[in-house]
């Protein structure tokens, strides 16, 4: 029935093994980029249990533990992202960016809430690259379980491995990062903490001042959650607003009751400034 | 050509059964939901003013209405296959977690704890284990929890207003307790995840009822009373 | 600052062993959620490849290759299913029946096409299923690479694992056959082959009848395929116009020439039956 | 205070930076698009029944075009990092699929063979290799020539009506084996695989035009003709 | 041939004439929200620090407006045949709530009772009965009623700020006689459903303004006095 | 508080009674779309090589079928009062388009005629006026006969696969004067006038069939032998 | 407080004269609309085998209906002041086109030529300046134009069936022309680029039918003939 | 042929025109936004408990930056014929309704006045009448003053927050009048319509500011002070 195509096939082996090429190499692109997804979705989940975790310092007493902790979990999501940056080795980057951003953005997420629990101050893009820098190791490497992505990893190259976040997945972590400083700001109202609300809502202001000056020439994803800011700012703001408003009663009545039966309550004024 | 029509036709059979199936469960979900707005209304008057004085009566009644619960949920368990719970869940989701609210609003106010998912899954005559039958999934059960956090916001606004001005302060307790609890939770971006966000603001409410009785030493004065009374 | 909440949390260990042992629980099932999501998309890439490959019948010679290789490749398909399989052991199907449901469809779309091109029929649900229960096996077990999966198999009850295939992701798999059918219709059309369409057009509009039968009784996603089933068994059927068409040219012409230059080429009435 | 201002001021500076880098390369990319077009033209004419005379000095011409294209590629690498191709990759990859079928159209049209992709990159004065600098990505290539295919299908159709009866058996010819190759690949679901389920339509018309010059014995009489040709 | 001609000439007539109806309908839906929006402009003011002063003649001026609302409505009836009301119930479905919800208002204004479904339809020169003719729909009243809540919670903040500390009492056991009611209903899940889930944050939020007032003692003090004044 | 409560027990008594109408309504549509796949299936084999030989007869069985359309729609019709059949009509909206298309199909299948608004009321056993009880409402008319047409284009290519070669010429000619009847229309920007712009499409896919068979002189041919048959 | 009721007064004067004008302007557009499906009623009969006969008739009578058209844009232009008229102009778009189509349309069948934007403009009594008033946008007149080439694809089509094989030469001729016109122009991603898209299947049709045409040696046949009539 | 080619390059000369004078004014509009940005970010800063101290010298700056705007808006006209405003007004309709704001929120500081249009106006160097040039539509000069009002809601939050407690009260009243105002329009279902929904909310929480302030007697407390400052 086919015959014509028979002798075809034979005579233009040229083609034929031009697409065989072709195949490989398809292929190839198609099975690195699925690897990256499946490490950007783990990066994605252990980023976001750090953070679950990072809330509970305004529960818990051990601050110092918290931290620590995190940062163990951090390093593990390191190791993650250098599984990244080796599949990554010798290739554009943004050929492969769709498959790893929504990984990196939780992970610069997970780290400027860190950095801010830490420091009190944003994190820049150059402190997340510095900490994406990977030396050789191969202790660390054996130790990974992911038998299938080592497969292809060539260490055959000198010196290090580094991953760079571009300043759009920064951005657009960071505009993530407001939304669990308005968790952590209500968390410190109910726990009686009444430095951390006047500090976040500073901190969460100036952040809204750099988006608005960003405004619409950021990429699409940005403006998109300007909005979300907007109201995590406001609901800063009102807690604010309702510390000081409660704050102004105290004078009125026993003050020294407040003082033996709540020590943890300060002078709101102080915390304004 | 026989072949085809017949595997649409076995095809189709299992649709119209499935259907049915959740046509059976979608009316005793029905008038669960009716029973369960009937234990609500029972404990809403706990908000007022008067409903502050005999609410071991009230809980009494909204026990007795947990058996209908009871029934309503045994005649829910044969209308399906029971290993297939999770195919039907989302029909009667809603409406566990409610009654998994009034369970837990009826115990707190019977003796300020909280009820746990055994004491629930009792109060319910259903099982905790998925293996034994149908159970309560735990997120519902978290859901449930939840929604009694926000009820005690509420409720130590009112009792205030009725003049119990030790109440918020145990409620306070029992809520921080609770907010420990939930924060040791990953949750993911899901219906509970959003429902639990929600929690930081009861906490917040509550701290601030507290805030407000103790600049006006309302918390102290009773205080002492009332923890013997516990 | 936070005294209050520290005798808070120790009084109460209660509360806080049954949030931990919630913890552990919720823990586990997301995690085994990832494992059965990244297992679906291994299913998915692979019984498209599968497709793929099962179209080069229609242009290539030894169809009994195609066949073989294709089963090959669908043994491979069928050990991930087993992971999920052993993933669901003791387990309420439906409570992770998101996570894999898109692999599954797209499996049950590769072995319905492989078994039409083998049969001429349609692979029924049962018959899908029976391939789909799995001997413990040992020797395969360690065979396969995914480590970190492997870690939370339960191998100690006695038997065979199984899979079964729900009768909606059945249909939805059957509906996503229909185009790879239409595809293939063509292609034949272009090889000059002129049974398949008839036959592929006969068979198409038994599916399309079973499908309007079941019309909107079926689940959502059933009834959103269906247009383009209709569009489908549309092109298959204006393609059989057109053979039709022009087959109805050829005693008026030079007709044996049409034979002795283009053997492939019966007369198509033969073709409509 | 100032670090969060002065870290935005650097992000809006490197997002200027981008869009400025951006606006270059969408003017480069609009002439490059004016000469495709004008290649395009050129070579449209071969589906007139008088365009089959002159074929060889039509390609000619395009082939001058191909220079313009070559400047106008070699100004574009300028535009932008030579590592962040992709970064930038939607900006071009139209027109390049485009220019790369005007030089798969105009190779068939003078030896009736398949430009291959380093071909392709000779003509348009571009790498293959992503080290080597501005390259031909493999699926532009690909789209590329399935546009071709698309092109051969209906440049069949009128050489029949321009009285030529042996091309059409050579484009099937040709087609086939593109078929062959295609068929080897696994495509995803992107735009490249959509335009690859039009090949099939392609290869079914040839096919019909193949037909139609059989039953009536116009494809015999000049085939042993044309076969001496090529 | 002819015969097809004719019909969908009479098919044409039909659709005009039908054009013509919503036309008409339109038009006069126009003027009565303008009505709706005057007699809104005289209620808004009791928010007004002064306005609590003459809520009185406020009321009085609104019932005038309301005479304009029933003409207009009495010109909307002789727009369509009275049984397609359902038929065109879009288009005045909003604004049929929106002057309910006025009714309410006033007849709350006027005496602190809830409106009955009898007594808005007398105000609106309409009937209860949909047998009877152009009548108000249940749900559409109840829509009415909903949006009258909300405009409670926040006169019982404003009435707080006009140094009136009462009236929150009041209307915080109106609300709970609403929510109790609600409650009986089962409602499906409709855009009903969702404005009803407004509810029950106007109840939390005039328990609130309770609490505020009740501990700061502010509730009490004027209490007896006011008893005296109702 | 007691009128309150009264008066809320009675709404939920409506609203029940309400949602007891829609439950019932909704049962019948549901065996009625049923009973209308039914005729579907039996007229969808008039598409298949064998099934232009006995198309009488099909249509006699679809006939047949009718008499349970007309009985489903009688039960309908007793489940709420007749002036409310707006009330409800997206409930079985969609359903009677269907089966309208299904009675233009089995009229035209036996006798090639475009079936009237009172024929299609006549086989479903229902109103052409709306005064005069449960009616056929025109834009669902119309929606069934767009449907017709789709099929019919549908039906002429299938004609030909089958063998026969006078049919399509027919159906062009009946497809043509309804395009020109509803080029009486002033349809607006609704789901009609969207439907109505696929009908050009069916226009011209049938003139596309004709042609074919004309440039073959394959219409001619038969024309003279079946012209007689008629 | 004054000037503020004031402004918005004023403002709430120009907002209600904003609203009449738009809705004069529609109730002439409708009118327009009517007149067109008029005039393309008039014009489809060529479509017909009878209709070949009488174009010149037919063209004729759409001409009388310009007239009509023309009141109608006259009408239109009174409307609203002209310097405001792209602030309007999605209101007339729609219509301008398809008026622009069918003047094409009628100048296409008197003399087979191209109509010119000043030639539509004529026709329909409008401006080609923006300057000068009313007229006719150069978007609009291009998708006119885009329809007659689709609307030509098909009367290639009924040309073949009707007996004239001359005819779809022609228009080819034409449609290759128009093509080449289309090429010069540098579009948008807009609606326009869109519908250009759709004319290569045009072209395609086209040229099927007079390859259709060629491999039966119907085209050749009659040339000879037809050159002399022309 | 000659002459479709020739009136083919015109219409691509026409096109090209069009498409600089977009080019232009995207361009105008781009440096437009980011000085528009700038004055927010002047003005931003009054929400800073430190901002309240020196709003004057705030607004001095940013009445500086509107010198930058009026030029930007002086180059903007020349780019394009007065009479086609509304064929490019979407280009800017954004970035006018943004500076809008912005010079409504200057004067509102400066002297908590609503700015008109005639102010707006002559704050950006254009024209109120649309026959005098480039000018404000109305529906962007109410936008602005929308985004005005949700932007003192929050600016009546955060003074509170700085210590000033009698700004509350002055912009309650400013914002009744301006809701009041709104309330004599008939807006259409338009985005400004939407807009306008949301002016309520702004009202509700100023008024539970103002509230909040009453109730602990610290609104009374600073206003004699204050109406001294004033
Ligand atoms: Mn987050
Ligand atoms: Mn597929």
């Amino acid at each position: 029935k086919m015959e014509d195509q028979d002798d075809g096939t034979n005579t233009t082996s040229a083609v034929m093994a031009a697409f065989k090429s072709f195949q490989l190499e398809l292929d190839t692109k198609h099975d690195k980029y699925e690897r990256l997804v499946k490490l950007s979705r783990d990066i994605t989940i252990e980023s976001k249990r750090t953070i679950f975790l990072l809330h509970r310092v305004t529960s818990v007493p051990g601050v110092a533990e918290v931290l620590a902790e995190s940062e163990v979990k951090l390093d593990g999501v390191r190791l993650k992202i250098k599984q990244i940056a080796e599949e990554l080795r010798g290739q554009d980057l943004h050929q492969y960016h769709r498959a790893f951003t929504p990984g990196i953005q939780e992970y610069v997420e997970a780290i400027s809430f860190q950095h801010f629990i830490k420091e009190r101050a944003l994190i820049s893009l150059e402190e997340i690259n510095k900490k994406l820098i990977f030396v050789k190791d191969n202790t660390k490497e054996a130790e990974g379980d992911q038998g299938t992505s080592s497969e292809s990893i060539q260490e055959s190259r000198e010196g290090a491995v580094y991953f760079q976040v571009t300043p759009t997945d920064y951005l657009l972590g960071i505009a993530d990062l407001t939304g669990e400083l308005m968790r952590m700001c209500i968390n410190s109202v109910g726990n009686g903490d009444i430095d951390t609300p006047f500090q976040l809502s500073q901190f969460l202001r100036q952040i809204y001042d750099g988006f608005s000056y960003i405004g619409n020439t950021g990429p699409y994803e940005v403006s998109k959650k300007l909005y979300t800011l907007k109201q995590s700012l406001g609901k800063v703001e009102d807690a604010c607003y309702t510390l000081r408003v409660r704050g102004s009663e105290i004078p009125t009545h026993m003050l020294a009751d407040v003082f033996t039966t709540r020590a943890a309550l300060i002078d709101p004024d102080e915390g304004i400034s | 050509e026989m072949s085809v029509t017949e595997m649409f036709s076995n095809i189709q059979e299992y649709l119209s059964a499935d259907q049915d199936v959740r046509e059976d469960i979608r009316k005793v979900v029905q008038v669960l939901e009716q029973t369960a707005r009937e234990i609500l209304t029972v404990l809403q008057s706990v908000h007022q003013p008067s409903g502050f004085k005999d609410i071991p009566s009230k809980c009494l009644k909204a026990r007795e209405l947990f058996c209908t619960v009871r029934n309503h949920l045994g005649d829910l368990k044969t209308k399906f296959p029971a290993e297939q719970y999770y195919r039907f869940h989302e029909h009667w989701r809603f409406v566990l977690q409610r009654v998994t609210f009034l369970a837990a609003f009826v115990v707190y106010l019977e003796g300020e704890t909280l009820v746990t998912r055994e004491e629930v899954a009792g109060i319910l005559g259903i099982e905790v284990d998925r293996e034994k039958g149908f159970h309560l999934d735990i997120e519902d059960y978290l859901s449930g929890i939840l929604t009694l956090a926000s009820e005690l916001s509420r409720l130590a606004v009112n009792s205030v207003t009725a003049g119990d001005y030790t109440r918020p302060l145990r409620i306070s307790h029992f809520i921080n307790e609770l907010d420990s609890g939930f924060r040791l939770l990953n949750l993911k971006n899901d219906p509970l995840r959003k429902r639990y966000d929600g929690l930081k603001y009861d906490v917040k409410k509550i701290e601030e009822v507290v805030y407000d009785l103790s600049i006006r030493g309302l918390a102290k004065e009773q205080e002492g009373a009332s923890t013997g009374d516990q």
